[in-house]
């Protein structure tokens, strides 16, 4: 298998729309790359920015998330918060170092199988420009032996 | 049978914790009645060497305060971890970094960059501190920074939380109280890693402004707001104010003389990032659909991290800028 | 080589260790003072808001969070090129004197003063605010901790916090205060002269009239002729808030008066590799190492030097019956004073 | 309907009931204050202007309550103020007089366990397109108005006849689309009007043997027999034009065109795409078949109820294809043209669809609710209400007392955005709590080898 670097993202998907568009993506035999492992949410106004700074914490190199278009989310209008917490964890997350194509924003409708397999495909090569985060592991106290170890 | 062992320790501190624990006035009384205080820089005259050489589990309980940015720091707190029976994370430092934890911010190198090439420093020859210096006498030796803060319980054990920056001395009393009825076997010892000294809900609870449904159009800096009034809730005028997302227990003291909650107490019970709350609410309920519009509204805050994460950014999830902990010790 | 490791330094507000290098004789050779901790405000402060400098600087220290709070927020106004309202100014000064007052009781009763309320000779285990409660007994113990809360107190009816307050903000204050917290600060100010006279004479009782102690502070051990720098106003009294930094030399003549935000004309500091505190020192005189006298740059910048610099305090003992004889520091530069404390 | 609060099962509706100025116990509908009231007012109600009505009467024949009512705006007692007329009370047979002239509007508040939305539509306004001159050329007229010509109990007693009253037309165009499929004003296709312009144009052939044409887009016959309708309109010999009216006129093209033609016949200009070719017809009555509307207050009827509306206003349901007459809130349904344009049986299914649903509610006595749903843990919240405007449903309600939010179980949906904002971390999901997320991203990333970092 060719050694060039294989991004890892975590996508966040939404139970009534974009996650069809990957079922839809999949029944349609559209191929795209394997990079993104999907996590359904009901809305994308389920998306808590604790889940991107952990999925980043936790090794992700890129971070997806994917919901209704504006307008048409089941639940009314429940995607414009996450467009809003969008638009402010990429300025968040700039000053921790991680550049705005690790975290990205799309649009898919049930209907859109093919669309959404090209928005990760691009999302895949863009992660793949930037290169790997390797966000380093968060540290562990070393627990002591009992008797009075060296200082 | 001798008084139980205190101890207060101050890691990389600014002294605020031992001036709110002075603060709990006669109630020092107290302490010195029921315990013996062991080791206490701030105010007692007791060196390291002394307390290598006590027994281990020698001082019933420590409160501990300060972040983890030297290596010093962190031989004190195994140190202090061995020789304490209980190791409480006191104030807002050792339990997620507080503000000097900003430093996570940039790399290390900056530190010195700042300070030692600052307007008023004559450096001509690019001195810098370092850990082992020959002088004509001998060496002489400086524990050297670490890459990046880290809180007490990122480095040992820790058995309770005392938050706030600084506690507010009736929780110190209230936490005191706690601890001589414990040693007088009145009462058990509160379940390990829980936090004492605070409330289980946010700031907002405690505050007495008036508050209405959230619909941000504009956020503003305090001097853009002359017109601030006492009544209604300081967010919905404009100002951002961490108190939403922060700790209850001080009383919401700074909303109430008309101040911004800074956010020093931490989250709120079970909360994994303080900063990630903020984000999420402040940003939730920006009252604009359009992404230029929003970002218009977002312009309100110069400096996201720097709000969102002012206390508990060494906590957080992400601990650091990425090159802050890239850099090697 | 034989050392002494003093470590760490202690009742004092921050971290401090000291080498003393003995020679074959058993005197001093050298000895250093290394300051180990270093947190780095000068970088973090750069990109957050300059209305939160106020409330980031103040946790600089802990023990005098008042001053790096006002000295932000004057910074603050300046940015902004803003005079606070005289109402602001006047919380700002009462703010930044009923700290003066907590702090000194601190020191005076908890940190440094404890050596001598003590005496240089008592057990290390006592020389602390405990075994001075022991010693002067309750009711002055009881007076002490009186006085701390009152000034705490007065710090957090105007600054809304006893530790690290958050009123002064660019351009004034977020809260004025009401009659009955004005009548409040008033008792407790009130209360606090009492106290203040009580405790010059618990000074010279304990202190000044012990000759051993005398002996010690006259004696060259803590006797430092430097410049002395200290804040005065236009009628050259003691002002803690505002006014001009004035400096005089050893021997009492002036060496120069600017406002605070010349500073870097006349201060510069010294970096040393064995510390990660810079020392100051005064630019036009120039670093001449460790040393006392007119030549070296060393300057203190302590209360001593604050009534050194100027004609006295702005605001006159109440009770006329004071000893007649005027302050000793009236005449010439005191220069013989316990200046342990900031490290 | 001014105020809805509470929730399924629970709510209270406080309506505001307009006075009827008749004692609706006393009144026994025997009309006889409608036949003496001396005012007649022009009916733009039920009888699309172009029949009348007395200042007292019945809004329509099958009204329920079937009961008159007094209209105040046109009734002389009430113009100026003077009290004069009085005639209905006059000679008004009931004791007591059913008659009330200073009857007051009243506030009537009934607990309800649901409600049905069957709000109707609007006609489009057909004055909207200038170009087709209703409201400018007298023999322009819209399909409501043809519909109440055509009815044996209408002003025309069922003959068709032009503006005049008398003369009956001998040539007649209907325009389809009026309003409808068109970018300009709606872009919906209203379903009705191709099967109502077929219906108007068999009965004009049927009463006055006029020459029809209907111009039509695509002609839209998706019910049971009703393409055999079509046929047979086709074998009445009704001339069908595919093409979009582009102008109806008075003024003929050239003295030529005048000469040809008698004085105010209108001149439909359309574009013939099958024949590709330009055409005048002359007509003598024109019929505007005009399309559906949402009705114009829907967006204040929605947010009362606690319902949305789509961006072209029609109430939105749970589910288009799976769900059509429930909507988001539980408990509150929409039937017939409220939810968009249909015909009348599907209208009268989605009626009945919506009693069924209603009376499965009411026979169980309880409601079976999707599992993910959000909850407040009260405790920690601390009512700094930046909650409160994030649910479209309603579920979040702040309780003053306690200085603490709830979310009514029965309201959430579960779509978890307030789960996502709360800053105390104070509302849980029973569905996608956070552990749930969070095990996930971990368990994904998992496998991506990196040991703890132990300094």
């Amino acid at each position: 298998m060719s050694d060039r670097f294989e991004p890892v993202i975590i996508g966040f998907t939404c139970n009534w729309c974009s996650y069809r568009a990957a079922d839809l993506a999949g029944t349609s035999r559209i191929k795209y790359p394997p990079n993104v492992r999907l996590i359904r949410l009901m809305c994308t106004g389920r998306l808590d920015p604790t889940f991107v700074l952990k999925a980043f914490s936790e090794g992700a190199d890129g971070v997806l998330i994917a919901g209704c278009h504006p307008g048409e989310c089941h639940y009314l209008e429940q995607n414009y918060k996450a467009l809003r917490r969008y638009q402010l964890m990429t300025r968040t997350l700039a000053q921790f170092g991680i550049v705005p194509e690790r975290l990205r924003l799309t649009w898919a409708s049930a209907a859109e199988g093919a669309r959404f397999a090209e928005e990760i495909a691009t999302m895949v090569e863009e992660v793949r420009q930037v290169g790997p985060l390797n966000w380093p592991t968060r540290p562990v106290p070393r627990v002591e032996q009992a008797s009075g170890g060296a200082a | 049978m001798s008084k139980p062992k205190f101890a207060m320790y101050w890691a990389s501190a600014c002294g605020g914790c031992e001036i709110a624990v002075l603060n709990i006035d006669e109630k020092i009384l107290d302490l010195d009645a029921n315990f013996e205080v062991a080791f206490w820089p701030a105010a007692m005259d007791v060196k390291y060497k002394e307390v290598e050489a006590m027994d281990d589990e020698s001082i019933l309980v420590t409160l501990f305060n300060g972040s983890i940015r030297t290596d010093e720091n962190e031989h004190m707190a195994h140190l202090l971890r061995r020789k304490s029976k209980l190791l409480v994370a006191f104030g807002s430092c050792a339990n997620e970094g507080c503000i000097p934890g900003l430093a996570n911010l940039s790399p290390r190198e900056g530190i010195f960059e700042c300070a030692y090439t600052s307007p008023s420093t004559e450096n001509p020859d690019h001195l810098r501190p370092r850990s082992a210096w020959q002088a004509p006498e001998g060496t002489l030796t400086l524990t050297p920074l670490q890459s990046v803060v880290r809180t007490l319980d990122q480095v040992v054990e820790v058995d309770y939380h005392v938050p706030g920056c600084p506690p507010e001395s009736h929780q110190i009393a209230a936490v005191l109280d706690v601890l001589i009825a414990v040693v007088k076997g009145e009462a058990e010892l509160p379940p390990k890693g829980a936090v004492l000294g605070a409330g289980d809900s946010t700031v907002c609870d405690e505050c007495t402004r008036k508050r209405d449904i959230k619909r941000i159009s504009k956020l503003s800096r305090i001097q853009e707001l002359p017109m601030l009034n006492t009544e209604d809730c300081l967010l919905e005028q404009g100002l951002m104010c961490s108190g939403p997302a922060t700790r209850s227990g001080c009383n919401s003291r700074c909303p109430n003389v008309g101040a911004p909650c800074i956010g020093c107490y931490g989250a709120a019970p079970g909360v994994l990032d303080q900063g990630a709350r903020l984000m999420t609410a402040i940003a939730s309920v920006v009252d604009e659909k359009e992404p230029a519009a929003i970002d218009k509204v977002l312009d309100g805050l110069p400096d996201p991290a720097g709000t969102f994460y002012r206390f508990s950014l060494a906590h957080s999830l992400l601990r650091a800028n990425r090159a802050a902990l890239a850099e090697k010790p | 080589m034989q050392r002494i490791t003093i470590d760490p330094l202690t009742r004092l507000e921050g971290h401090g260790k000291i080498e003393i290098f003995l020679d074959d004789a058993g005197d001093v050779a050298n000895a250093y003072l290394q300051v180990p901790e270093l947190r780095g405000f000068e970088r973090f402060c750069v990109g957050r808001p300059v209305e939160e400098m106020p409330v980031l600087t103040n946790r600089i220290c802990g023990v005098c969070p008042e001053a790096h709070h006002m000295a932000a927020a004057k910074a603050a106004d300046a940015v902004y090129g803003v005079t606070p309202p005289p109402a602001a100014k006047k919380l700002r000064e009462l703010l930044y004197s009923a700290f003066f007052f907590a702090d000194h009781t601190t020191h005076f009763f908890i940190l440094g003063g404890p050596d001598f309320i003590m005496g240089p000779d008592t057990p290390v285990a006592e020389r602390n605010i405990l075994g001075v409660i022991r010693k002067v007994g309750l009711e002055i113990g009881g007076k002490v901790i009186q006085a701390r809360k009152y000034g705490h107190t007065t710090v957090e009816i105007i600054g809304g916090r006893k530790v690290h307050p958050c009123t002064a903000v660019p351009g004034g204050m977020t809260k004025a205060i009401s009659e009955d917290e004005r009548k409040e600060i008033e008792k407790m100010g009130r209360w606090a002269v009492e106290f203040g006279q009580f405790a010059l004479q618990v000074f010279h009782d304990m202190v000044l009239g012990n000759p051993e102690y005398l002996a010690l502070i006259l004696g060259d051990a803590y006797t430092h002729k430097t410049y002395y720098m200290g804040l005065v106003d236009a009628n050259n009294k003691v002002n803690f808030y505002d006014g001009k930094v004035r400096i005089v030399g050893p021997d009492g003549t002036l060496h120069g008066m600017y406002a605070p935000n010349d500073y870097t004309d006349w201060i510069a500091e010294r970096v040393e590799p064995w510390s990660y505190l810079k020392f100051p020192y005064l630019k036009k005189v120039g670093w001449k190492g460790f040393a006392d006298g007119a030549e070296s740059g060393v300057y203190m910048a302590t209360p001593l030097s604050r009534l050194n610099v100027s004609d006295g305090m702005a605001t006159r003992w109440p009770r006329p019956n004071m000893r007649s004889s005027s302050p000793p520091w009236a005449s010439r530069p005191i220069a013989a004073w316990p200046s342990t404390g900031r490290a | 309907m001014e105020k809805v609060e509470g929730y399924v099962g629970n709510y209270t509706v406080t309506i505001k009931k307009k006075p009827r100025y008749v004692d609706e116990d006393v009144c026994t509908g025997c009309g006889i204050c409608v036949e003496k009231c001396p005012v007649l007012v022009v009916d733009d109600k039920f009888e699309a202007g172009i029949g009348y009505r007395k200042a007292i009467y019945w809004p329509f024949a099958q009204a329920v309550p079937n009961l008159p009512v007094l209209d105040p705006d046109t009734c002389t007692y009430y113009i100026g103020g003077k009290g004069g007329c009085k005639a209905c009370e006059k000679f008004c047979p009931t004791v007591p007089n059913s008659i009330l002239f200073d009857q007051k509007e009243q506030r009537v508040t009934l607990n309800v366990g649901n409600i049905i939305l069957a709000t109707g539509w609007d006609l489009f306004d057909a004055r909207r397109i200038p170009q087709y001159g209703y409201g400018r050329l007298a023999n322009v007229f819209t399909n409501l108005e043809l519909e109440r010509m055509c009815n044996a109990a209408g002003p025309t007693g069922g003959k068709v006849v032009l503006r005049d009253g008398q003369t009956a037309p001998r040539t007649v165009a209907i325009v389809h689309c009026v309003g409808s499929r068109d970018r300009n004003y709606n872009r919906h296709c209203s379903a009705i009007c191709c099967m109502q312009s077929l219906k108007t144009a068999h009965l004009v052939k049927e009463r006055t043997g006029a020459e029809v044409y209907n111009f039509y887009i695509d002609i839209r016959t998706p019910g049971k027999e009703y393409d055999e309708f079509y046929q047979r309109v086709l074998d009445d010999g009704v001339h069908f034009v595919r093409g979009k009216v582009a102008e109806v006129t008075d003024i003929p093209f050239d003295p030529a065109e005048a000469s040809r033609n008698e004085a105010g016949t209108l001149y439909v200009q359309v574009e013939d795409t099958l024949a590709g070719l330009q055409r005048r017809i002359p007509v003598d009555m024109v019929v505007l078949s005009a399309g559906l509307e949402p009705r114009r207050d829907s967006a204040a009827v929605g947010k009362t109820f606690g319902i949305a509306c789509s961006t072209s206003g029609w109430f939105i349901e749970k589910h288009a294809k799976m769900d059509p007459i429930a909507t988001m809130t539980e408990g509150v349904f929409v039937a017939g043209c409220a939810g968009g344009p249909k015909d009348i049986p599907a209208s009268v299914s989605q009626g009945a669809a919506a009693a069924a649903r209603v009376l499965n509610y009411i026979r169980q006595g309880e409601l079976a609710l999707e599992p993910v749903r959000a909850s407040v843990l009260e405790e920690q919240c601390s009512g700094c209400r930046i909650c409160n405007g994030l649910c479209p449903f309603n579920a979040i309600s702040f309780v003053e007392e306690r200085k603490v939010t709830e979310i009514n179980a029965a309201l959430c949906q579960g779509c978890g955005t307030c789960v996502a904002a709360c800053p105390a971390g104070a509302i849980q999901g029973s569905g996608f709590s956070n552990e749930q997320v969070m095990a996930q991203i971990e368990g994904l990333l998992r496998n991506f080898a990196r040991e703890p970092e132990v300094v």
